[in-house]
C-alpha cells in the first residue's frame, strides 16, 4: 500500500522490488490525489482529495475494528490495547474535535490527561517539548500502565477508546471527506485485510505526501495504528516505510544537523529545565525500557566531543553546551532572520529559496543578513536572486565555495533503510572545490586559533573540542575514516573501537559520537564499506554496508515471532527463539535481549531493560508495547484526528474544529494565509511534487542536459474540466496564485489529475512539480514560492501538499 | 607506389574480399572496418574502478566509477548491490554529467556589500574572512542568560542550513563545531 | 570533443568523452530542435489512432540535387541507349552517336557531382564503391553510373579515331548503351525500395515512369540543339514514344498509389501535387509541340523546353511526394492495414 | 549467438533511465529543451542522438488488471529502440557497407565508414535511423556493440529498474516472453500480445531482435502494424524496370530504323 508517496517516480530503483513483489502475486494499492507513474502499474488506484488521508486511514481502522479483522494474538500481546487510560482523558468525540488538556490561551495542549492510569504526566519528548515552557520529566516517568484489561472490554482500555474515537470514520464519511466512492474504499479495506495475518503481511510506503501537512505526524500515527491492528510491524514484508528523498537525509537526522537534537536522538540542553548534567540525565532516563540506558550515551558523546577536558567533576562539560528555549527550526530561524536577528548564515548544499517554502520570505531574510556562505556545485538561486534584483540596496556579503562531488571524497551516506554505505573517493576535487569535511575542519582550526588565548567561559567548549583529525592528500582533506571511528566510539583508555553501544559506559571510560551508529566500525573494520555481492549472501544481505542499530535490518523483529517465540508462520519466518541454544536467532540480528526467554516476566519494580518482558517486542518503549494510543510524545493528541489543512476550500465535515488546533503559524504581514473555507479568491486545491527526471530544487538536475531535455519546463497539471472552466489551453501558459504570490507554468491538461466529487460539490485540484528556478540549463518559476510558513507542531514541517490556489490563463505580470 | 603496395591495398578493398570469400551480399564480414574489428568497451581501458553510492535519492544504489588519466570516463550501476542490482534511475544514470559537467564552478566567488557582480577570491583568504566573521557575529550576539534566569550560553546570530547529500561525517563535524560555538540554529533539509 | 556547447557539457578536465556517440558533431548554438509544437494531450480521434499525430517514419534527408540527378542520370541513360542504337545505323548518324556519347560522359560527371553534393560526408564519396551490395539499388546504381560514365567518356574520346581505337570506342559505346538502360530506370527502383508509403505503393509503375520520362528528357534535350534532318526524325520518334509512355505511366502511378486514399494524397495536394500536375501539363504540351505537322525550328525548341521542364518537374514531384508521404503516419498505418495484409496484429 | 531485447511494456514505469543510461554510455548530445505537451514525453521520437525513447500514452481505456477511481483510463509507457530486424531495411539499403550485421546478429552502423547518403533513413519501416545534419552521418542504437564485445549488458537494459527491458539470447528471450504472455492472459489481461517476436508473426521483417509486449494496437505506440523490409518487394520493381528498359531499347532501335525510311 503506497500512500503519500509516488514511489515509482521518486524512488524508481526501490520500486524495482515492489514490481518484483507484484510479479510474485502481491497487490499494489496506490492512494494518491494524482494518477502517477506509480498508479500506472498499481492494481488499485484510489484518487482522494489532497489533505484527507487521515479520514481515509481512519476509515480503514474503523473497518478493521468493526468487521473484527484485527490480529487478536498480536494486538493483545504486542500493543498497548489492554492498557487503561487515565480517568481524566476526554476524546474529540466529547469535545467537538479537541482532546482534553487544550489551553486556548497558550494554544498548547497539556498532555497530562493522556497518560496511562497510574503513570505520572510527562511533557512530550517531541521536538518542541519546551514550547510549553514548563520544566519537567521527559522520558523519566515513562513506565508501564498500572492496570490492563487483556479482555479489552474495559471502557477505558486503549482498545475501547480507539473504537469510540474512530466510530464516526464510516465509509460514508470517507466518501464525504475524501471523495472516495464507498465501493472503492471497501475494495482497499478488503485487500489489506486479506493480505494481513499469520501467513501474509502488508507494507505501507509513505513519503513527504504524508509529512508535509499541519497534521503530518498524525498521518503516520494512523498508519502505525492500522499496521499494529493487522499485526504488520516487526515482520518481514510489513512495516511502515518512510521513503526519504536524499542520499543521506536519514544520516542528517541520525547525526542531526537539527537544532533540537544531539547525535543519536538525544535531546538538546533545555534552558527552562536546566539543572546541569544530573537533571538532564534524570529527565531523559526512562524508568523502564531501553531509554534507561540514556546516561551511557549522553556521557560518551560529551567525552567524544570534549575529550580529556570532560571529567565527572566538571559534568563532562555539559554546561558548555548551548541551551534551546523554544522552536528554532528552519521556519522560525528564517523568520528571525527576516526580523534582522541573525548576522551570518551557512547554506551547505541547500537552496532554500527554491527548495524550501515561501521563496519571497526566504529572500527577504537573506537580505537582512550581514553575510551568507553558500557551498554548492554552481551558484544557486539562494546565492544570487536575493541581491540581483536591487544590488545597491542589499548589504549582505555572499561567499560562494565550490564543493567537491561525492566522487571526490570518502564518506558514508545513510539511506532510507538506515543502511550506512561508504563511498570511495575516485578523483581529487578540481580547483578550489573542497568537501564540507574540509571546510568544517579548517574553519574549526581557524576559530580555535582565533580563540586560543581566551579565558572567557563562553569559549571553553571550543577550546576543549577534540579537533585533531588526521588529514590526507595535497589539499589536507580530513580522513573521513577517522571521523567515522569517533562516531563509532572507542575506549578512552586505549582508543580501541567499541564493538557496539552495549559497551558504552556512563563513567567517562568510553567516548562515542553517535550511540546508534556504535558498532559500525567494530573491531576496526569499516562496516559501511563492506561489499559482499548480493549473490553471495542471504536475502537479508547483512554483509553489504552496515545498518544501525547493531547492523539490524528490520526493527522490532522480535514481533516476527509469536509470544512463545515461534514464527507466526513458515512463510513469514524471520527471527525466532532457539530453545536448545537458549537464545534468539534467525535471518537478522534479533532486536531484543538475545538471551531473554519468551517466558521471562520482569519482577516487580524491575527497571530499565530488565523490565521488558520476554514477549514485549518494542524495547524502546517504556512498556515494550506498540502504541495504538500514545500516552505521551505528541503535542497534538494521543490519537489521530482528521483536520482540514491550514488552507482548505471546504469545512471539516467531521468536527467543528476546522484545523489542527496545535499547528504552528507565523502570523506576520509577509506571510499571509488564506483562511475562510469557500473564499472565492482561491477556490482550488494545490498540491506539489517531484518528477523522476529532476531532483528537488534542481541544482543537481537542471544543469544536466540529459535530464533537462526530459522535463524542460515547469508545467501545471489540470483536469479537462478545470481547463474548460478557466479557459486554459493545453501547452499554453497559466498563472497560479496563492495568498503569497503568483507563478507561471505551461499547461498540461490531463485526466491524471481528477476533479474530486464531494457531497458539497466538486473540488478541482492543481498539480505543480517544484523543480524549477532561475538558474540552470532549463529555468522556470519555483512552485514553492506559493507555499506559506505553517507547520506541524511536533516536527515543524511545512504544509506544501495541500493548500488553496487560483489559476488563470496567461503569463504572470510581475517580474521574477 | 610499388606494385606490391597496390596489390596490398587492393586486397584490403572490401570488394576484393567479397570476391575472395565469394560473398555476394556484403551484409557482414567483408564490410567490417579495422575500427570495428578493434571495438571494445571503454571501461576496459580504465585505470581503476571505484565503488560509490548514488548521490540523489535515499534508496542508496551502488555505483561504479571508472577513472582513466585521473578523469572519469563512466559511472554506472553496481551489479553486486543487493539494493539496486546494477540498476540506476535516470538521475543516477546521469551522475557522470553531474560530477564532470561544465556547470561546476571551480573557484571561490565573493560578492561584497552592495556589489553588482561576483569576484573570484583565493580559497585561503575566503576561509580567513569567514572565520573572522563567525567570531565577530558570535561576540556581538552572545547570550549567557535569559532575562528570567535560565542559562542560554549561546548565539542566535549564526544559523546553518544543510542539504541532505552531506556525508554523515560532515554532518557530525558541522553539529560538533557549531554546537561548541554556541550555535543552536542548526537545521537541515531533513526537516523540509 | 567535449566543450561548453556540445550537448554533453562535460568539462574536459573532469571527464573524458570516449563513447560511440562522442564523435557525433554538433553545430554551434543550441542543439537541434526535434519538436517545437505542442501536441494534443490525448491521441487525436478519427481515422484510427496515432501517437500525437507524430510521423512514424523519418523524412528523406535528400536535397534538391537528388531529383536533379534523377533527371541527369535518366537523360544520359536514354541518350546512351539511343546512341548505341544509332551506332548500328552506320555512318550517316555518326555525329549524332558522338553527341550521345558526350551527353553520357558529361552527364556522368554532372551526376557524380550532384550525388556527392548530397552526401553528409562528401569526402567519403568513394565509399560508394567500397562494397558491391546487390540488395541496395543505390549500390548497384553507383556501380552502373561509374561504369556507364567511364565507358561513355572513353567512347566519346575515341569517337573520331580510326581503326582499332575506333573499334574499341564502338565497343565502349555499346557497353555504355547497355548500361544506359538500367541507369535510366534504377532510380525508380531505388525510391520504390523504401518504406515511404507513396513510393513503396508505386514501385511497379515508377520504373516505367522514370524510363519513359528519361526518353522524353533525352529527346527534349536533343531538341534544344540543332539536328540534321535524319537525326531530328530519330529524336522525334524517340521523344513521341517517351512522352506518350510517360503520360500513360503517370496514370499508372496514380492508380497504383491511389489504391489507399492516404497514400495517394501527396500526388493530389501541396507542393508535390502541384509539381505532379505541372509535369503532366508540360509533358503533354511538349508532346503536342512535337506532333505539330509543320516542324519548325521554334516548335522544336518549344518541345525541347517543355519536355525538359516536364521531366524535371516530374522528378521533383515524385521527390516531394515522398517527403510528404513520410510525414503522414496514417499513410503508413492505412497502407499496412489493407485487408490483404491483415494478420495476427490487433 | 543472436542477442536482442525483450521490452515488456506492462512493467515499464516510464522513468527514462534507459534514455539517460544510453546517452551516458554512448555520450550523445541532448536534442534540445522543448515542452511538447505529449504527456511526459519531451524527446518525442527516436533519432540520431536519441537511441532509446520512452513514449507515454494517456488513453480513455482501462487496463484489464487495474481498477482506478478514474474509471476508463490508463497510462501506457513503452521504451522504444532500434528493432535490429532479421531483415533490416537500413542494412540492405546501405551502399557503403557502413551498416552491417554483427557476430551477435545485431545491426551496427560503422561511424568511420558512413558517408551520409541517407538511403537507410528512407529504408527503415520503423523510422528509427536518422542522419544528424550537423554531423552528416546516420546514427542509431548499436545495441551497445562495444559493451557486447566485453560481455557487458547494454546500458539501457542494465539500468532498467523494473526489468521492462530485458537483454539476452534471442531464443531464451522468446521463451521468457511467451511465459510472461501466458501469465498475463491467465490474469485476464487478454489485450496483451507480442509484437515482432518472430518471423511467423511479422513476416515483413523476419522478426525483430528487439521485440515488445504491448497491450494496445501498434499505432498507439507509433509502431507500424505490418512493417515490411523494402527489399522484400524489390524484385517486382527490378522486373518492371527490366521490362521498361527493354521498351526503351526497342524504342531506340525503332526510331533509328524508322528514320531511315523517312524522306530528307
Amino acid at each position: 500500500m503506497i500512500q503519500g508517496s509516488n514511489m515509482a517516480e521518486c524512488h524508481p530503483v526501490g520500486f524495482r522490488w515492489v514490481m518484483e513483489a507484484k510479479a510474485r502475486g502481491a497487490k499494489v494499492v496506490h492512494v494518491d490525489p494524482r494518477f502517477t507513474r506509480t498508479s500506472a502499474v498499481a492494481d488499485l488506484h484510489v484518487p482522494l482529495r489532497a489533505g484527507s488521508d487521515i479520514a481515509f486511514l481512519g476509515g480503514l481502522v474503523r473497518y478493521i475494528l468493526e468487521e473484527d479483522r484485527w490480529f487478536r494474538d498480536y494486538v493483545v500481546h504486542y500493543t498497548n490495547a489492554a492498557a487503561l487510560v487515565s480517568e481524566d482523558f476526554r476524546d474529540t468525540e466529547e469535545l467537538d474535535g479537541l482532546f482534553s488538556g487544550w489551553d486556548a490561551e497558550s494554544g498548547h495542549y497539556d498532555p497530562s490527561s493522556w497518560a496511562y492510569e497510574g503513570a505520572p504526566a510527562s511533557v512530550p519528548t517531541a521536538h518542541r517539548e519546551t514550547a510549553t515552557g514548563q520544566p519537567g520529566p521527559e522520558r523519566s516517568k515513562h513506565r508501564k500502565p498500572s492496570r490492563t484489561d487483556p479482555t479489552l472490554q474495559h471502557p477505558r482500555c486503549v482498545f475501547q477508546v480507539l473504537r469510540r474515537h474512530f466510530a464516526r470514520y464510516t465509509p460514508e464519511m470517507v466518501e464525504e471527506v475524501c471523495g472516495v466512492p464507498r465501493a472503492l474504499f471497501l475494495r482497499v479495506a478488503e485487500t489489506i485485510c486479506a493480505n494481513s495475518g499469520r501467513e501474509r503481511t502488508t507494507a505501507f510506503c509513505y513519503a513527504v505526501g504524508w509529512t508535509q501537512h499541519t497534521i503530518g505526524v498524525q498521518y503516520i500515527r494512523t498508519a502505525a495504528i492500522l499496521q499494529l491492528l493487522l499485526g504488520n510491524v516487526g515482520r518481514p514484508g510489513g512495516g511502515i516505510l518512510a521513503l526519504r528523498g536524499h542520499a543521506s537525509i536519514q544520516g542528517s537526522t541520525d547525526i542531526p544537523t537539527l537544532y533540537n537534537l544531539l547525535p543519536g536522538y538525544l535531546p538538546m540542553r533545555k534552558a527552562q529545565a536546566d539543572g546541569g548534567l544530573a537533571a538532564y540525565l534524570e529527565r531523559n532516563t526512562a524508568e523502564t525500557g531501553w531509554w534507561h540506558e540514556f546516561p551511557k550515551y549522553a556521557v560518551s558523546l560529551l567525552k567524544a566531543w570534549f575529550g580529556a577536558a570532560a571529567t565527572a567533576v566538571n559534568d563532562y562539560l555539559f554546561d558548555a553546551l548551548p541551551a534551546i528555549d523554544g522552536d528554532h527550526s528552519h521556519m522560525a530561524m528564517v523568520a528571525a532572520m527576516a526580523d534582522g536577528k541573525v548576522k551570518g548564515y551557512f547554506l551547505m548544499g541547500e537552496n532554500p529559496t527554491v527548495g524550501s517554502m515561501h521563496g519571497g520570505l526566504q529572500r527577504a531574510a537573506l537580505r537582512k543578513l550581514d553575510w551568507v556562505v553558500v557551498r554548492d556545485f554552481a551558484v544557486t538561486e539562494s546565492a544570487e536572486d536575493f541581491w540581483r534584483e536591487a544590488p545597491e540596496e542589499v548589504e549582505t556579503e555572499v561567499f560562494f565555495f565550490p564543493c567537491a562531488a561525492h566522487t571526490e571524497k570518502d564518506g558514508t551516506f545513510t539511506n532510507t533503510q538506515r543502511l550506512l554505505q561508504w563511498h570511495h573517493k575516485a578523483v581529487e576535487p578540481p580547483g578550489d572545490c573542497r568537501s564540507e569535511l574540509h571546510f568544517m575542519l579548517h574553519l574549526g582550526r581557524r576559530l580555535k586559533a582565533l580563540y586560543a588565548g581566551s579565558t572567557d567561559a563562553k569559549d571553553r567548549a571550543l577550546q576543549a573540542l577534540t579537533w585533531d583529525y588526521p588529514t590526507v592528500g595535497p589539499y589536507e582533506e580530513p580522513d573521513a575514516a577517522a571521523v567515522l571511528a569517533e562516531i563509532n566510539g572507542y575506549r578512552v583508555a586505549d582508543g580501541a573501537p567499541v564493538a557496539g553501544f552495549g559497551e558504552l559506559a556512563a563513567d567517562g571510560s568510553t567516548a562515542c559520537g553517535c550511540w546508534i551508529y556504535s558498532g559500525c566500525c567494530a573491531g576496526g573494520e569499516n562496516g559501511p564499506a563492506r561489499r559482499r555481492p548480493a549473490g553471495e549472501q542471504s536475502w537479508v544481505a547483512p554483509d553489504w554496508g552496515w545498518a544501525w542499530p547493531a547492523n539490524r535490518r528490520l526493527l522490532y523483529n522480535r514481533a516476527s515471532a509469536d509470544p512463545e517465540g515461534r514464527p507466526w508462520s513458515e512463510r513469514k519466518r524471520y527471527v525466532w527463539w532457539d530453545e536448545a541454544a537458549g537464545r534468539w536467532t534467525g535471518h537478522d540480528a534479533p532486536d531484543f535481549p538475545v538471551d531473554r526467554a519468551p517466558s521471562y516476566r520482569p519482577p516487580r519494580g524491575a527497571r530499565g531493560v530488565a523490565a521488558i518482558g520476554g514477549a514485549d517486542p518494542f524495547v524502546m518503549q517504556s512498556d515494550g508495547r506498540g502504541w495504538l494510543f500514545a500516552p505521551n510524545g505528541l503535542l497534538d493528541g494521543p490519537l489521530p484526528t482528521h483536520y482540514e489543512p491550514q488552507e482548505s476550500p471546504i469545512e471539516n465535515p467531521l468536527y467543528p474544529q476546522q484545523r489542527n488546533p496545535a499547528r504552528l503559524e507565523w502570523r506576520r504581514r509577509d506571510n499571509p494565509y488564506h483562511r475562510a473555507a469557500g473564499d472565492p479568491r482561491y477556490p482550488y486545491v494545490l498540491t506539489t511534487y517531484r518528477l523522476t527526471e529532476h531532483h528537488t530544487a534542481g541544482a543537481m538536475s537542471r544543469w544536466l542536459s540529459w535530464l533537462a531535455e526530459l522535463q524542460p519546463e515547469l508545467f501545471c497539471e489540470v483536469s479537462p474540466e478545470l481547463a474548460a472552466e478557466k479557459g486554459l489551453a493545453h501547452g499554453g501558459w497559466a498563472t497560479i496564485s496563492t495568498a503569497r504570490t503568483a507563478i507561471e507554468a505551461r499547461v498540461l491538461v490531463t485526466r491524471r489529475l481528477p476533479a474530486i466529487r464531494l457531497k458539497g460539490g466538486v473540488v478541482h485540484q492543481i498539480g505543480l512539480p517544484y523543480h524549477w528556478g532561475s538558474k540552470g540549463r532549463v529555468r522556470g518559476d519555483a512552485a514553492n514560492e506559493l507555499i506559506g510558513f505553517v507547520a506541524d507542531p511536533n516536527v515543524s514541517i511545512q504544509e506544501s501538499k495541500a493548500l488553496t490556489a487560483d489559476i488563470a490563463p496567461g503569463r504572470r505580470s510581475r517580474s521574477a | 607506389m610499388a606494385p606490391s603496395k597496390i596489390l596490398d591495398a587492393l586486397s584490403r578493398w572490401p570488394v576484393a574480399r567479397q570476391l575472395r570469400d565469394g560473398d555476394w551480399t556484403a551484409l557482414a564480414g567483408p564490410a567490417r572496418s579495422p575500427r570495428t574489428e578493434a571495438l571494445a568497451p571503454r571501461t576496459e581501458r580504465a585505470d581503476r574502478v571505484v565503488r560509490s553510492v548514488c548521490p540523489y535519492c535515499a534508496v542508496g544504489c551502488g555505483q561504479l566509477v571508472y577513472v582513466q588519466d585521473e578523469r572519469i570516463t563512466d559511472i554506472e550501476g553496481d551489479p553486486d548491490s543487493p539494493i539496486s542490482r546494477g540498476c540506476l534511475c535516470p538521475k543516477g544514470a546521469a551522475t557522470f554529467q553531474l560530477v564532470t559537467g561544465s556547470h561546476r564552478v571551480k573557484t571561490v566567488l565573493y560578492r561584497g556589500p552592495y556589489g553588482t557582480s561576483w569576484e573570484t577570491i583565493p580559497l585561503e583568504r575566503a576561509m580567513d574572512m569567514v572565520a573572522e566573521r563567525v567570531k565577530a557575529a558570535r561576540e556581538a550576539t552572545w547570550e549567557e542568560r535569559r532575562a528570567d534566569g535560565p542559562p542560554l550560553h549561546r548565539t542566535m546570530g549564526l544559523a546553518h542550513l544543510g542539504g541532505a547529500t552531506l556525508d554523515d561525517e560532515e554532518n557530525y563535524l558541522i553539529k560538533k563545531l557549531f554546537t561548541a560555538l554556541g550555535v543552536v540554529q542548526i537545521e537541515n533539509q531533513a526537516r523540509i | 570533443m567535449s566543450g561548453p556547447d556540445d550537448g554533453r557539457y562535460v568539462d574536459p578536465e573532469l571527464g573524458l568523452l570516449l563513447g560511440e556517440g562522442a564523435a557525433q558533431r554538433i553545430a554551434a548554438g543550441e542543439a537541434r530542435e526535434i519538436w517545437r509544437d505542442v501536441a494534443a494531450s490525448l491521441p487525436a480521434p478519427g481515422e484510427g489512432p496515432t501517437y500525437y499525430d507524430r510521423p512514424v517514419l523519418k523524412e528523406p534527408v535528400w536535397i534538391w540535387s537528388v531529383p536533379v540527378y534523377f533527371w541527369t542520370g535518366g537523360t544520359m541513360g536514354a541518350a546512351l541507349a539511343l546512341g548505341g542504337a544509332a551506332q548500328l545505323a552506320g555512318a550517316e548518324l555518326r555525329p549524332f552517336v558522338r553527341r550521345c556519347r558526350w551527353v553520357g560522359a558529361v552527364g556522368g560527371a554532372a551526376s557524380a557531382a550532384l550525388l556527392i553534393h548530397d552526401l553528409g560526408r562528401p569526402e567519403r564519396f568513394h565509399h560508394m564503391l567500397r562494397v558491391f551490395r546487390p540488395t541496395s539499388p543505390m549500390s548497384v546504381g553507383s556501380w552502373v553510373l561509374a561504369a556507364a560514365s567511364t565507358l561513355a567518356g572513353g567512347a566519346a574520346l575515341l569517337g573520331r579515331r580510326r581503326g582499332l581505337l575506333r573499334g574499341a570506342g564502338d565497343l565502349a559505346g555499346l557497353g555504355a548503351a547497355l548500361l544506359g538502360l538500367p541507369l535510366a530506370g534504377y532510380t525508380a527502383v531505388l525510391v520504390g525500395n523504401t518504406a515511404v508509403p507513396v513510393w513503396l505503393a508505386a514501385r511497379r509503375s515508377l520504373p516505367f515512369l522514370f524510363i519513359a520520362s528519361s526518353m522524353s528528357g533525352a529527346a527534349s534535350f536533343f531538341d534544344l540543339g540543332s539536328l540534321r534532318p535524319r537525326e531530328a526524325r530519330v529524336v522525334r520518334a524517340f521523344g513521341i514514344a517517351g512522352k506518350a509512355a510517360e503520360l500513360a505511366a503517370i496514370a499508372a502511378v496514380e492508380s497504383e498509389a491511389g489504391r489507399v486514399e492516404r497514400v495517394g494524397r501527396p500526388l493530389r495536394e501541396g507542393v508535390a501535387g502541384a509539381l505532379w500536375t505541372a509535369a503532366k501539363v508540360l509533358t503533354a504540351a511538349s508532346l503536342a509541340a512535337t506532333l505539330l505537322p509543320r516542324r519548325s525550328r521554334r516548335a522544336g525548341l518549344a518541345a525541347g523546353l517543355l519536355g525538359t521542364a516536364g521531366a524535371l518537374a516530374l522528378r521533383f514531384a515524385v521527390f516531394h511526394a515522398g517527403k510528404a508521404s513520410s510525414r503522414d503516419p496514417r499513410a503508413t498505418f492505412h497502407q499496412q492495414r489493407l485487408p490483404s495484409c491483415e494478420t495476427s496484429t490487433p | 549467438m543472436a542477442v536482442g531485447f525483450f521490452t515488456d511494456t506492462t512493467v515499464c514505469i516510464g522513468c527514462k533511465a534507459c534514455e539517460v543510461a544510453c546517452k551516458e554510455w554512448n555520450q550523445l548530445p541532448d536534442d534540445g529543451f522543448h515542452f511538447t505537451g505529449m504527456s511526459y514525453d519531451n524527446t518525442a521520437a527516436l533519432g540520431a542522438s536519441t537511441w532509446r525513447h520512452v513514449s507515454f500514452v494517456e488513453r480513455p481505456v482501462a487496463l484489464s488488471e487495474q481498477l482506478t477511481g478514474l474509471g476508463q483510463f490508463s497510462w501506457l509507457m513503452m521504451s522504444d529502440v532500434c528493432k535490429h530486424c532479421q531483415r533490416a531495411g537500413c542494412l540492405e539499403a546501405c551502399p557503403t557497407g557502413a551498416i552491417l550485421r554483427t557476430e551477435h546478429d545485431t545491426v551496427y552502423v560503422q561511424p568511420d565508414i558512413c558517408n551520409g547518403c541517407g538511403y537507410c533513413v528512407t529504408a527503415c519501416p520503423f523510422g528509427v535511423i536518422d542522419r544528424r545534419e550537423d554531423d552528416g552521418r546516420a546514427w542509431k542504437c548499436t545495441l551497445c556493440y562495444d559493451r557486447l564485445r566485453g560481455n557487458l549488458t547494454p546500458a539501457c537494459a542494465k539500468a532498467c529498474p523494473t526489468d521492462s527491458i530485458q537483454f539476452g539470447e534471442l531464443d531464451e528471450l522468446r521463451e521468457r516472453a511467451a511465459r510472461r504472455l501466458a501469465v498475463l492472459h491467465e490474469r485476464g489481461v487478454g489485450e496483451a500480445w507480442l509484437y515482432g517476436a518472430d518471423a511467423a508473426s511479422q513476416p515483413g521483417t523476419g522478426g525483430l531482435n528487439a521485440f515488445f509486449l504491448l497491450v494496445d494496437k501498434p499505432e498507439v505506440y507509433n509502431l507500424p502494424p505490418e512493417p515490411v523490409v523494402p527489399t522484400h518487394r524489390a524484385g517486382e520493381a527490378w522486373g518492371a524496370m527490366a521490362l521498361a528498359a527493354l521498351g526503351m531499347a526497342a524504342a531506340a532501335l525503332g526510331s533509328v530504323l524508322a528514320s531511315r525510311s523517312g524522306r530528307g
